[in-house]
């Protein structure tokens, strides 16, 4: 098998998806929904029999341990957010079906790339390549004024962070003379002002990706536009690749000297739970609340991150699944919830949701107490482990930090909860759910619950992965 | 297995989870299904403990009633399940009290089947921790037991009127202090950040000893470096402690005592509470013996601080439900002080008093979860003369405010005494007096409060006339619950005898005792 | 001629552009100013492959260039759809969402 | 059947009596029925008691049962222990309720039928918690029974519940008596971590041969004291007494005469070989006790109601008893107690058949009653004679005895406020005697002598007081006075020249109560005043207790529990203060990114 077998596999679905959307016409364009959940599915099933290879000697595409991770990972949210677009009814979305999966398997092709590229060009066009499809997806929606003013600022804040990106990755190259990131991973052991700068700046434009605060200022406001199922997409496989890339920028063989980061990166996650958390508080919209909720999630990762140890590394890929199921869930949940209040996403939809279905409030319940990270779903193991990580390189103040957001947190899902459970709905009828729709909730209700009950293989796989790194 | 066979300590812990699941799925839209399926299947877990009570050997002492079936062998979990003469009291205690619990609220309105299947779900969860060896198993009935309690108390909770005034009044304001929502997530907050102390705490235990089982019995074997008992003590001591009331971390308490429905109130104050002094005592204590030689000198000077501060501040209440709930916060330091005295009587009192005060306690809410749905009022001082109105209740507030006050006869004084004979037997025999001055105080505001509610004359402005008395259904509840207080109070030595087999091994373990 | 004038020209265009991006309150501005950001890295990536003669930087430039015009063009586009939407491409004008 | 037997079947029955009670609704809502019933239980464990009294044997006789297991032994026990203090004082508790008891039904036939069953039912309670504290053969369980007669005792106190005052006495009742009982339980808490036993035969056996540690025994015994300071009211807890009077009238006659109140000195007697090991502290209880005879003597002397006249009359008669068991003469005590116990109670009973008759307590609004009443007069002048102690009363053999051994036990001091007590004892008996049944008439009324069953437990006690008296006056004058000669002249003296002032001023008007006022205006004053314990208590209560608790409540709401919420509060407003960063503007968030640019460049170069 090559090791470019899922990028070819997807590129066949790219032009299949396209093909049937030129011979396809109004209505019928839905199939290519259905074209390319399967595809996904098949590629995602795919991936699991794939066995990383070694990777070459100053390879610039690899298929190691944590570039086949990043693409199962990519490969299953997208598989989950298909299923959730597969049920926005909008006839002008309908129509325009083919144009939506087409960008949003381009943007996964720029996932999976990204996540095998060990040489700076090809970082930089796979990270453009997840990018741009993004920026057109989040205009993608029928109230046209806002979601054209949240493209306008993602992509504003988007192509000056690929700038800065792409002016820290020119002075790499510079003060390293070479694109290949195993060269740079050497230089960084007595590493110029010039390598420095670069480093930092690269930072900088991956911090965007990530949404680390204070880079984390389009999400809200994208996340609140966007159409919910590919928001809940958005909020995690861009991400999940951001740290991919940081992984391999700042990780990968670098060895010792990776210490230098470690303040930085420590200070930006303080700040980004934080702010994450705070900011959460006091709003009413569900998903701008998962926008800042997530936002702070990010920063436990980067709790995780600042560990720079091979478990540190190993708990941030743990949690990223974990927040990949549980943050999907809520997202989902709540464009179920608003195809049945005429698309409110507001917090008062939810209210009641117990007594008008049970089993979504349910579902919501479990996604929230991975979020908040409650024991027995998967959450929990993810803090524990990145506090964990933390605590072992001495990090004691951030784990306090994090530890106390936490409860700041489940204050919020708690409202969340208590919407759903406490208070009376503001309408009696039962939500019904598209099909699809549900089976993605399902999937992640899945996810979040049989990784809390049993995190092990999990846990050990991102292990293998993360030494592989060391 | 079990008992001749019948995985008796199952039965108990899961019946009435069954029971929620039958409610919710079969009886949603028959409330007397609903009340009779909770009634019966409490019941049977009622009857079960009696029978686990009856059959314990304490001639043989120990683990009894043992069962066990791997779930994760890899990481050494297993349903493990087994009582000891604590845990076995401590069994009881919850069965009669969830029991009283669903007679208790037989008029709730409101929901009421997914009140009947919220509570028994979380009292399989207090089950399950009494009777778990195995520490997961044991953590996860430990959240069991917590979670379903922001719901109960968001649902079908009161709220209180509370001033906000003082430095922090826009604080108060702003947190909507009184609130029903206010005090249930001021509770599952407090109670969850005590569970991620407990988690840290078993986890770095089972990480010491190898990782490489779960179980009690295993650990116990296990001989952990000082340095780590010391801080697993302290992380047992506050997360479990949170959970028990340590001041000053009891303040979720009153309020989410007095905003719970009654069976709730009931269920909480009586029995978990005492989850978090069984914690204390049964995993900080009994495993970690040098850790609990360290700390002993703080928890029990917390504990006296408890016993007088709760005290006190229960005399300044005029609600009616915050008296009973600042009174669990003083009498919870009974139970810890007797804990901490690290002797044999001390122990005894302070499971004994688990027992004792989760009882009364739980009478004291039945009661005022009663009055108030009679006169929809909980002021202490707007009330007056409901004596006449309603004799059997005026006489069941009475017997448990003796019994809260250590009257002898009652089995407040037996654990109070015992207690007492501990607390001046302990390295710090000063902690006696403050505990003696605690139960003046309890008479002080007890007292007051029968004076002030049930005796005198009822008030002129008329609002409380014809206020009908207990019956029916109320009247298991509260006739169980005074039934049991006399008993045990009369003769104690039929719980002191398997309590004593539990905490002499756990002395000897301490190095207490050779 | 060394390296560092064209490093310090590279960051002037950096910082105008950055600058611009700033305070521009016209989208098509911010665009410019992004544009100019982004020619500061290409000449950084030709300044670099011209002095370590490594060729790498060269075909660094390429994709950028390429990417900066795909990015431009989108932007266009995009200014093009909210000029049609709301009658108005001054950027801060646009804050239907905030908070 | 043997002693030990006996004892139980004594203590057994009034508890079935009260299980009964208790339990079975229709009976105790019976009313009559139930006093039937109680009226049963307590003449069958008077029986049984005077059967014991009379069988008993030589040595005292001990039965236990484990109550506290621990490993190694019980913990503590509980048992009865009878010997001749246990079987006098048996008979007196049984005979005195069971008469008690017998009154009520007269007295009490205006209640509605589920009052009396409930008033039975606290009867039948008392007495089994009565006789079980005198059975008790240990510390915890004397104790146990000791604070199970405090609840009777504020449980019938608070009988007419709806009336605040009695509510409000009740309450005083059992925190005064409780604040005494903190430091019996920390006295018998700390006996026990000395000498590791409850048991009083193992005590006074540790005792006997020299085996208990006397290091701190003074502090212990001090602190077992303080319970019996409560209980029989001594100085300066004795302020519950007067206010319990607003209990039904028998029911003063039962627990606030005749048996709980002396239950202090009951208690003082049990354990005296220990007090025997701490001399000081006996002094003590002998100067505390002389100090309360002459105070609640004085305070007597000002009471305008009956009842209060004779609660103050007990105060007073309890500091005699405690006064000789602190001077060392323990069996005068004890002596006292017994027969104090029997006119007490009658002149209790006698005062409560007046109140019926006449339907108030106030001795201003009675008079002449000697006409309307005769039975009622002369069983009353019985007990005021036997109370002043005069010759041949059972009271005059007591008191002498009382008075001697504290002369014998070098108390001088103490000696003459007993003295004076005598004189001002008689002195306000016959005051209430002379204006209550020879006084200027002021009511109308249809008084009349009282019901059978009322007027025969009356009749019996005054038989006893006079028959007891004179079988002592023919066996040689009381063996018990082992003083010098002159103290029963002495005694006798001042009590007849107490009578005669009291004739002279209530009687005769030759000197009026005014000018006697006057002329001891301080004391007067002081009196009336009640000494101002009242009110310092109160005021203690209100200030310190209830200030500070006010205080505790305010700093667990406003401190404690407020910085929790303040962190809270600060949290949600930072939440929103920084929610508006996010101003919905692009070029702000190209700012934020600008922002975050330098942040971590200033950050990767500045380390």
């Amino acid at each position: 098998m090559s090791v470019l077998a899922l990028e070819i596999g997807l590129g066949l679905l790219m032009l299949g998806v396209f093909a049937v959307g030129l011979v396809t016409r109004g209505d019928e364009r839905r199939i290519v929904g259905l074209l390319s959940a399967l595809g996904v599915l098949v590629l995602a099933v795919g991936s699991f029999f794939l066995e990383p290879s070694p990777a070459p000697a100053g390879g610039a595409f690899v298929l190691d341990g944590l570039a086949l991770f990043g693409k199962q990972l990519f490969l299953v949210a997208t598989f989950i957010g298909i299923l959730g677009s597969l049920s926005l009814s909008d006839p002008a979305f309908r129509r325009r079906a083919p144009e939506y999966y087409l960008l949003l398997l381009a943007s996964l092709l720029g996932m999976l790339v990204l996540a095998s590229a060990r040489e700076l060009i090809l970082l930089f066009v796979a990270f453009e390549l997840m990018s741009i499809p993004l920026y057109v997806l989040s205009g993608f929606v029928k109230r046209e004024d806002v979601a054209v003013e949240a493209a306008l600022k993602f992509f504003l804040v988007g192509t000056v962070s690929s700038a800065i990106l792409a002016y820290g990755l020119s002075f790499v190259y510079g003060a390293t003379g070479t694109t290949d990131l195993a060269g740079v991973a050497r230089a960084l052991a007595a590493p110029g002002p010039l390598l420095m700068l670069g480093m930092l700046l690269v930072l900088a434009g991956l911090g965007f990706k990530i949404a680390a605060f204070p880079f984390h200022m389009w999400v809200p406001d994208t996340y609140e536009a966007a159409s919910t199922p590919f928001v809940a997409w958005l909020s995690v496989a861009p991400k999940a690749a951001g740290f991919v890339a940081i992984f391999r920028v700042y990780l990968e063989g670098v060895g010792d000297p990776v210490a230098l980061w470690v303040p930085i990166v420590a200070g930006l996650a303080a700040i980004t739970m934080v702010a994450g958390n705070l900011m959460a508080l006091p709003q009413r919209n569900s998903k701008r609340l998962l926008a800042y909720s997530g936002i702070a999630h990010i920063g436990y990762m980067l709790v995780g991150l600042a560990a720079v140890s091979a478990s540190g590394t190993a708990m941030v890929l743990f949690y990223l699944v974990a927040y990949v199921f549980g943050n999907m869930g809520a997202f989902l949940v709540v464009e179920s919830v608003a195809q049945a209040e005429g698309g409110s996403t507001h917090l008062d939809a939810l209210r009641g949701l117990a007594q008008r279905s049970p089993l979504l409030a349910l579902a919501m319940l479990l996604c929230l107490l991975s979020l908040g990270g409650i024991p027995f779903v998967a959450g929990f193991w993810a803090k524990l482990y990145v506090f964990w990580a933390a605590a072992q390189v001495g990090l004691y103040w951030l784990v306090l930090v994090g530890a106390v957001l936490t409860v700041v947190a489940l204050f919020y899902y708690l409202i969340l909860a208590r919407r759903m459970y406490i208070e009376a709905p503001q309408r009696t009828g039962r939500i019904a759910v598209a099909p699809s729709l549900a089976l993605a909730i399902l999937i992640c209700t899945l996810g979040v619950v049989g990784l809390g009950v049993y995190p092990k293989p999990l846990v050990e796989v991102a292990l293998r992965v993360a030494n592989g790194l060391f | 297995m079990g008992w001749n066979g019948l995985p008796i300590l199952t039965l108990i812990t899961w019946a009435p989870f069954v029971g929620a699941v039958l409610i919710m799925f079969t009886a949603r839209h028959h409330p007397l299904a609903v009340r009779l399926i909770g009634a019966v299947t409490t019941g049977i877990s009622l009857v079960l403990s009696v029978a686990v009570y009856l059959a314990y050997d304490t001639e043989a002492a120990g683990f009894q009633f043992y069962e066990k079936i791997p779930l994760v062998p890899a990481l050494g979990i297993s349903y493990e399940v087994a009582v000891d003469g604590i845990g076995l009291i401590l069994v009881l205690l919850t069965a009669i009290i969830i029991f009283s619990g669903v007679f208790a609220s037989w008029t709730v309105q409101t929901r009421s089947q997914e009140f009947y299947a919220l509570l028994l779900v979380l009292v399989t969860g207090v089950f399950g921790v009494f009777v778990s060896l195995d520490l997961f198993v044991f953590f996860l009935f430990y959240e069991l037991a917590v979670l379903p309690m922001y719901l109960l108390i968001g649902i079908w909770g009161s709220s209180a009127q509370v001033r906000p005034r003082g430095i922090f009044g826009w604080a108060m304001r702003e947190t909507g202090v009184g609130s029903k929502e206010y005090a249930a997530m001021k509770l599952t907050l407090y109670l969850l950040l005590g569970s991620a102390f407990i988690l840290v705490g078993i986890l770095a235990l089972y990480m010491a000893a190898g990782g490489s089982s779960f179980s009690f019995l295993e650990l116990e074997g296990a001989a952990f470096d000082p340095v780590l008992q010391r801080w697993v003590f302290l992380l047992f001591y506050v997360g479990f402690g949170v959970l028990a009331g340590i001041w000053p971390l009891h303040t979720w308490s009153p309020d989410g005592h007095a905003s719970a429905p009654t069976a709730v109130s009931m269920l909480h104050a009586g029995v978990l509470m005492k989850l978090g002094a069984y914690g204390i005592v049964r995993l900080g204590m009994g495993l970690l013996p040098e850790g609990t030689h360290d700390w002993v000198w703080l928890v029990g000077t917390i504990a006296t601080i408890n016993i007088v501060y709760g005290a006190l501040s229960a005399m300044a209440q005029t609600d009616l439900k915050y008296v009973i709930a600042y009174s669990s916060v003083s009498h919870m330091g009974i139970v810890l002080l007797g804990a901490a005295t690290l002797t044999e009587a001390g122990l005894n009192g302070s499971v004994f008093q688990m027992f004792a005060h989760g009882i009364m306690t739980g009478l004291f809410f039945a009661l005022v979860g009663l009055v108030y749905e009679k006169a929809h009022s909980r002021e202490i001082f707007k009330m007056g003369g409901f004596g006449r109105m309603m004799p059997g209740i005026a006489t069941a507030f009475t017997l448990g405010g003796l019994s809260s006050l250590g009257l002898p006869a009652t089995s407040g004084f037996v654990a109070e005494f015992l207690t007492f004979l501990g607390a001046w037997r302990s390295a710090h025999s000063w902690w006696l007096f403050p505990a003696v001055a605690g139960t003046f105080l309890t008479a002080v505001y007890v007292l007051r409060v029968v004076k002030q509610i049930f005796w005198g004359e009822i008030p002129a402005h008329g609002e409380f006339h014809d206020l009908p008395d207990a019956r029916g259904p109320e009247w298991v509840a509260l006739g169980l619950l005074m039934f049991v207080i006399v008993l045990f109070g009369m003769v104690p030595w039929i719980a002191v005898y398997p309590i004593d087999t539990a905490t002499v091994p756990l002395l000897i373990r301490l190095g207490i005792r050779p | 001629m060394g390296l560092q004038p064209y490093l310090i020209l590279a960051a002037c265009l950096f910082t105008i552009g950055l600058f611009g991006v700033l305070t521009r309150r016209n989208a098509i501005g911010i665009l410019l100013g992004i544009e100019l950001m982004l020619n500061a890295v290409n000449v950084n990536l030709v300044a670099f492959a011209r002095f370590t003669g490594e060729t790498a930087g060269l075909i660094f430039t390429l994709f950028t260039i390429s990417i900066t015009v795909a990015e431009v063009a989108l932007g266009l586009a995009i200014v093009i759809l909210i000029f049609r939407v709301r009658r108005t491409v001054e950027a801060d004008q646009l804050h239907l969402l905030k908070g | 059947m043997n002693a030990g037997t006996l004892a139980l079947a004594a203590l057994g029955l009034p508890f079935c009596s009260f299980v009964l009670l208790a339990v079975a609704l229709p009976l105790r809502r019976a009313g009559r029925a139930a006093g039937a019933l109680s009226i049963a239980a307590i003449g069958g464990s008077l029986l049984a008691s005077l059967v014991l009294w009379r069988t008993l044997p030589g040595e005292s006789v001990e039965l236990t049962w484990t109550w506290l297991p621990a490993e190694g032994g019980p913990m503590a026990t509980v048992g009865i222990l009878v010997d001749h203090l246990t079987a006098s004082m048996l008979v007196l508790v049984a005979l005195v309720s069971f008469l008690v008891q017998l009154y009520s039904l007269g007295y009490l036939e205006h209640e509605t039928p589920p009052a009396l069953g409930r008033y039975y039912a606290y009867h039948s309670l008392f007495a089994f918690s009565m006789l079980g504290l005198v059975l008790a053969s240990n510390f915890l369980q004397m104790f146990i029974f000791w604070e199970l007669v405090g609840l009777c005792s504020y449980l019938l106190i608070g009988f007419w519940y709806t009336k605040p005052e009695a509510a409000r006495a009740a309450v005083k009742a059992f925190w005064v008596t409780k604040a005494g009982d903190l430091g019996f339980i920390i006295g018998i808490v700390l006996l026990w971590g000395q000498a590791g036993t409850f048991q009083f035969s193992r005590l006074f056996q540790m005792a006997g041969d020299r085996t208990l540690p006397t290091a701190g025994l003074a502090l212990i015994m001090f602190l077992i004291y303080l319970g019996a300071v409560g209980k029989s009211a001594q100085f300066p807890l004795h302020v519950w007494l007067p206010d319990a009077m607003e209990g039904p009238t028998p029911v003063s006659a039962l627990i606030h005469a005749a048996t709980m109140v002396a239950a202090g000195v009951y208690l003082v007697s049990r354990v005296y070989p220990l007090f025997l090991l701490t001399p000081d502290v006996l002094a003590l209880i002998g100067w505390v006790g002389a100090f309360t005879a002459l105070l609640a003597a004085t305070l007597g002397l000002v009471q305008a109601d009956i009842k209060r006249v004779l609660a103050y009359s007990t105060v007073s008669q309890l500091g005699f008893m405690m006064a000789a068991l602190g001077a060392g003469a323990s069996d005068a005590g004890f002596f006292h107690l017994l027969t104090h116990g029997l006119f007490k109670a009658l002149l209790f009973l006698g005062a409560g058949a007046v109140i019926h008759a006449v339907g108030t307590n106030d001795i201003w609004q009675m008079g002449r009653l000697a006409r309307a009443m005769p039975q009622t007069m002369i069983v009353f002048l019985v007990g005021t004679l036997a109370l002043a102690g005069i010759w041949p009363f059972a009271g005059f053999f007591s008191k002498d005895a009382v008075l001697a051994g504290v002369w014998e036990g070098g108390l001088a001091i103490p000696f003459l406020m007993l003295a004076l007590s005598v004189f001002l004892t008689a002195f306000y008996m016959f005051r209430v005697v002379f204006v209550v049944f020879f006084g200027p008439r002021h009511a109308e009324g249809h008084a009349h002598d009282a019901p059978p069953v009322m007027a025969a437990p009356l009749w019996i006690l005054a038989v006893l007081t006079v028959g007891w008296g004179i079988g002592l006056a023919t066996r040689g004058g009381g063996e018990k006075a082992h003083g010098p000669e002159w103290v029963p002249w002495l005694a006798t003296a001042l009590a007849v020249a107490g009578i005669g002032f009291a004739w002279l001023t209530y009687q005769k008007r030759v000197v009026t109560p005014e000018t006697l006022a006057r002329a001891f205006a301080p004391v007067y004053t002081a009196a009336v005043g009640k000494f101002w314990l009242d009110d310092l208590y109160g005021g203690l209560y209100r200030s310190t207790l209830l200030g500070f608790s006010r205080l505790v409540g305010w700093v667990d709401r406003y401190l404690v529990d407020g910085l929790v919420n303040l962190a809270s509060a600060w949290t949600l407003r930072w939440g929103d203060g920084l929610r508006r960063i996010q101003t919905g503007r692009a070029q702000d968030y190209l700012y934020g990114i600008a922002f975050g640019l330098l942040l971590v460049i200033v950050w990767g170069y500045w380390r």
